[in-house]
């Protein structure tokens, strides 16, 4: 067991595959002999040589076009997307092509494809690189999106994701690559280094699509979160010294509907954290499936707290950003009501 | 300089109520070009993107080099295909009339073209199909039950009920899902042929795309793909001048050819006559033979002509002259096939009324059995097909809707 | 005033404003010469010549980045997109740019540009001629959606959304292009012929965007819905004899946030439709919504009928339809609770 | 044919340790090229696709048929235009590494290309940049300060602190809103370009995507509108040989030239010296020419080098030798520039110190003025401007939104 930053537990998942299954090969852009803007895929074209882990044209749409010819072949292609906003000029390509293959050729073809994109915001990175576009994916039938929020889900979600037969989006949170972030901007920056969820195995080992974790067990509120809004709750839930029910969903879809109801009938109150913008976000489907399955359980309006509706602004990142002020208002808010 | 600017918009230079007028073309005769070896680099090749790659002449005889070697048990398979594909789709375009279906769409004219690369490539090969290359599964013996049911979404559709007619999938008969948005399964074809690459495979793909659709961006992404990696696949354009309404030169074909496009991938472009089977033919082979030997990606413009409406919910005499389909210069890749089995002495017409009566019978009889499992909505697969294969294993939401809906 | 089909409003709306403003210019796939596959422009390449409507190549991102750019230069151009299933090529230029220009640029650049789809189910058109992609558009910032549901609306809605100087997917329920639908499939078909809303003024008039409309006042329970929807939801509440409030949306960004409270004051009770798949669907936003600001109000959850979680099934279409027996079982249901 | 297929994947012919080497590239003499009427078409001046249109030669004498004319003047004020870009630009490097920005690029290397090309377009016509192209409102004189403001996103930003430094948009210096997704406004252009055209106004567009970005699929649909309504456009591939970490073989330089892709449109598809100013004026007063007259849009592919970094989060020397830039072969625009005037008689070493100092002290003193008004996160505008310019009018969320956020 090693202590490893989200970067390195996601390179040994990526390592591990290319060890274990020849017909695991990975591509994108800058992701081969440079090893990726983020160094996700350092050393494995070295490693595993060039066919293996290769630099693609800029060509979002060519790229997971590419990777569905490859998984309808037989292949399990591991595409990344250097950034999440980045994922769009390939929108057609997952929803009518990645999404609908096994559907409508009953089961003839499908696409056994993970697709990696750094995600999120908080790095200053401005309008195009700091988006998080999970909801758009969460509507589509067919496919499945997951999001990590440590080292040790992040490797084993991502072999589960390549191990899938489905289309997985595998959205990581940029800003807790090296440490985890609990949105105090202000305060030092923290390594992954002591973390308990950095402990990562170095072999094979997955953490199923669609199961959630109970981080915090909790009486009086249930707060649902996923990726770095994990953190954010986290530290919130420690400032007010709420007794928070704490659940990182880890995958939106599959999304494990049992957990949520299950804490939600328990507490009666509940916080729904994302980065991305409120509108018709993700935020909302947990929100009204939570209304429809326990409503007579609830105490208090459930609350939703995300990113504004605007673009993501580079300038006011730390007002726009969900931080742990915004949550902790939102908790204490939930509380009081009734 | 002009005294303003003004914006051009292409027109095409006949519309209904005009006499069609095919003289804007420039048909050069059969044989005319030279054939270089397969290896041969591609920008030594860029000729082949502006002519013509013909060879059965007027008379129906086989001329010049590209002239390929096909034994005549062959040519008459590829004859059976295109007709087969011919009265097929003619029974199945009045089984809509009749309410039988939800709708169909015709290859008339372009039946050449699927039949031809379906036997030059091999059962390991895979093909992208378009909804335009019935012939493909024809040539090679799909079962035209499994069709008539597709088409009328019954209960023994081998889709279950969850795709439009004719957007069929057929991997053993190495046939690739289609499906209605257009272009987006170029690049697949790439993927695929890089696949086999990486695993040093044999099996190569072969794509087809609408000359209207190159206009999507996938095109691009696809030849730029597969240019870069060189990628052991054909990608066939059919150009059949008509994208539903719209003429060629909307998608540009008034600033250059189709093949044209492939000296900008450093690729090959070969425009072929895509109404001469021996010609569709000869061209594969030379495409096929370039990707075997690892030199990559050939694109093929095929020059034909759309001489049906777009499907059955068009009418093309809404935009182009009535009889523009009856003076294609290009003629009827059916008629030049058999003109050249009788040229060569290896088939006449009493042989080919019978042909035509057995495949008619074969045609209708298929439908008949299509017609007693049942015709559209009066017998369909059961219901819970619609939430089966949305993932590989259903997950809670399906489970859930199917029972709430009882299924 | 003349009765109108909604194909024939749509088309007099185009008219009028190729009459007004020499700025209006449409373009789209077979819309020139042809009129288009629904001819909905029926006539007006001929009444107003080439360059005002004409066809393009078949590239929705080319479509939909040339209308920005004449936006940005100053026209006010109509994109056709054949079928919102086709809208996804453009995706990443309605969100990447057509949305954010105005606020990156700081309002040097704009893009009032009106993006028109024929949408929505309910013509055996199979997976890729029956989506209903809203969810998807109301999620981005900056981006305005609209869905008529009668051909009065559909005229004065499509001539605001081409006088607004922010860009507007206008979404044409095509099912209802003909004549009203209330789900009932197996009946006659009807025509808008007699039909109050098929009253259409052959001039310019607007009616202005995010303004619900309160088709039939009610107080026990509230139907939101939008588009074909409408109709189907007039059928339901008619046989179950309940004293519904329906609420016709007719714009879901802008949102009508006050009809709907107002609404939902009143009755407690909602049922919230849609033809585009259940999870995260617009019904999750206005489920969430209500939740949020009725939580006290409320006498029972607030229900969805929507579209199954699995892509649009050529042969089930009817089973996949929200169609009236849906839409009545959930407002009894939600009439029963408690 | 081969014993089975191989996947190939294409690689630089240098990596870190190794001795740069440019002796794959083909450079062509100055003055070799002739120089069509441009009203040639296209089809006739495919040639001038693989070759490279050089203007000056070795001594810094103009040679050939490209030979613009210019006034001395206007040689010295894009002197200017691209000296204060380098001087300018290495200034707020170095303030990111202080801290005073999140992000910065440098065009070093690329600097005759937006200069020379601000210069021959006119004040109404507009042009859709890249992140590497400040030259062209350096030539239009836009306010260093407000570059400044901008960078360091404070209260003076004129982008009001929503988007990423160097992400400018100055419509009245005829420069379009830039965004960090690459190729997307390519097809702007065109539109742009048709809108002009469809009001009979004399406005070119003229737009820039950078030879990594060509595969996007909005390179391809921007070409195929450009041609198809014949834009009056002027579509630039900057060619600097790298996008990030990649060579340009990634996207395809080893199969084509990117100028080569213009034949595919029946467009014209010039090669340029991007390194040179006068080949780049010269290339760029014969498109808008050609365009002014109606007869549309002109490729023209830069050939030039990416001196510096890809960014501020970009180490060059893992992933290319270490000196290769300085290897370039066709060296430093700046430099050959400056060279001419001075081989002219117009230009001497004493004025360029002069100039030099001159211009370093307006870097100096518009930098000093920025840091003074506030750097990143020291200063910004009011956070209300976070909620501004979502739509025309506001809505209520952004209205309760704001509220809620008490600003
Ligand atoms: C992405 C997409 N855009 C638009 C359509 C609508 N559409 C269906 S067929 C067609 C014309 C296709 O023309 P072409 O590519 O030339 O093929 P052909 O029908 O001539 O074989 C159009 C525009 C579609 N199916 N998919
Ligand atoms: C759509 C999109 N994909 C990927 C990126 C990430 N990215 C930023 S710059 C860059 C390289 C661009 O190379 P090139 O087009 O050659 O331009 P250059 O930087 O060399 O000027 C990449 C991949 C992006 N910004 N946008
Ligand atoms: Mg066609
Ligand atoms: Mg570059």
């Amino acid at each position: 067991m090693a202590a490893m930053s989200m970067i390195q537990a996601l390179n040994s998942a990526l390592d591990v595959m290319l060890e274990r299954d020849p017909d695991v090969l990975m591509f994108g852009e800058d992701i081969g002999y440079f090893g990726g803007v983020f160094r996700v895929t350092e050393g494995l074209q070295k490693k595993y040589g060039l066919k293996r882990c290769f630099d693609t044209p800029i060509s979002e749409g060519g790229i997971i076009a590419t990777a569905i010819g490859m998984g309808a072949y037989g292949l399990r292609p591991v595409a990344e997307i250097q950034f999440a906003d980045y994922i769009l000029p390939a929108f057609d390509q997952l929803v009518s092509e990645a999404a609908r293959l096994r559907y409508r050729s009953n089961g003839e073809f499908w696409a056994p494809i993970t697709v990696r994109a750094p995600y999120g915001g908080g790095i200053f990175g401005g309008q195009t690189h700091s988006q998080s576009p999970e909801a758009l994916f969460a509507h589509v039938t067919g496919l499945c999106t997951v999001i990590p929020s440590n080292p040790y889900d992040a490797k084993g979600l991502l072999i589960a994701a390549v191990e899938s037969n489905d289309p997985v989006i595998f959205l990581e949170p940029k800003r807790i690559y090296n440490g985890p972030f609990d949105g105090h901007h202000d305060r030092q920056v923290k390594t992954w280094v002591n973390h308990p969820a950095a402990e990562v195995p170095e072999g094979h080992y997955t953490v199923p699509l669609g199961k959630a974790a109970t981080l915090r067990e909790g009486r009086e509120v249930t707060v649902l979160a996923y990726g770095t809004m994990v953190h954010v709750a986290e530290a919130a839930i420690e400032e007010t010294g709420i007794d928070a029910e704490l659940i990182d969903l880890r995958s939106i879809v599959p999304l494990d509907i049992g957990a949520i109801v299950a804490s939600m009938k328990k507490t009666g109150r509940g916080v729904i954290l994302h980065e991305a913008s409120r509108f018709a976000g993700f935020g909302a489907e947990l929100s009204a499936l939570i209304q429809e399955r326990c409503f007579y359980h609830l105490k208090a309006p459930v609350a939703r707290v995300a990113g504004w509706d605007t673009p993501y602004p580079h300038a006011f990142e730390w007002n726009y950003f969900p931080g742990p002020a915004r949550v902790a208002a939102a908790l204490k808010r939930v509380m009081e009501e009734n | 300089m002009a005294e303003h600017l003004t914006l051009h918009i292409p027109k095409p230079p006949t519309r209904p109520g005009d006499a069609p007028d095919f003289s804007h073309l420039q048909i050069p005769p059969a044989g005319a070009l030279p054939r270089p070896d397969s290896a041969t680099p591609a920008r030594e090749l860029r000729d082949l993107s502006d002519g013509l790659i013909r060879v059965l002449d007027g008379e129906g005889y086989a001329v010049g080099a590209w002239t390929p070697t096909i034994e005549p048990q062959r040519l008459r398979d590829g004859l059976r295909a295109m007709l087969l594909t011919r009265l097929f789709e003619e029974r199945m375009f009045r089984s809509h009339r009749q309410g039988k279906t939800s709708f169909f769409m015709k290859s008339t004219g372009e039946e050449a073209i699927g039949a031809a690369q379906s036997m030059v490539l091999s059962p390991r090969d895979m093909c992208f199909p378009t909804y335009r290359v019935l012939s493909w599964l024809m040539a090679r013996g799909y079962p035209l039950n499994d069709l008539v049911n597709q088409i009328f979404s019954n209960e023994r559709d081998p889709l279950r009920g969850r795709q439009l007619p004719i957007l069929y999938s057929a991997r053993a008969y190495g046939f690739y899902s289609l499906s209605g948005n257009l272009g987006s399964r170029f690049g697949h074809a790439v993927g695929w042929a890089m696949a086999s690459a990486y695993k040093g495979d044999d099996s190569l793909a072969l794509a087809y795309i609408g000359e209207g659709s190159t206009a999507e961006g996938d095109f691009h992404e696809a030849l730029t793909f597969a240019s870069v990696y060189h990628a052991p696949v054909i990608l066939c354009v059919t150009n059949n001048q008509w994208a539903i309404s719209s003429f060629a030169g909307i998608a540009g074909a008034q600033e250059a050819t189709f093949a044209a496009k492939a000296a900008g991938y450093g690729l090959p472009g070969l425009r072929v006559d895509g109404n001469d089977f021996l010609a569709v033919w000869a061209a594969t082979e030379w495409a096929v033979a370039r990707a075997r030997a690892n030199l990559g990606a050939t694109l093929i413009e095929f020059f034909t002509y759309r001489a049906a409406g777009h499907s059955t919910s068009d009418d093309p005499g809404r935009y182009r002259p009535a009889d523009e389909a009856a003076h294609w210069p290009l003629g009827d890749p059916i008629v030049r096939l058999k003109q050249h089995l009788i040229a060569i002495g290896e088939w006449d017409e009493a042989r080919n009324i019978q042909f035509e009566a057995e495949l008619s019978e074969m045609v209708r009889s298929a439908a008949k059995e299509g017609e007693a499992v049942g015709t559209l909505g009066k017998s369909k697969p059961p219901v819970s097909e619609m939430f089966e294969g949305v993932f590989e294993r259903p997950d809670w939401r399906v489970i859930e809707q199917r029972k709430e809906l009882g299924v």
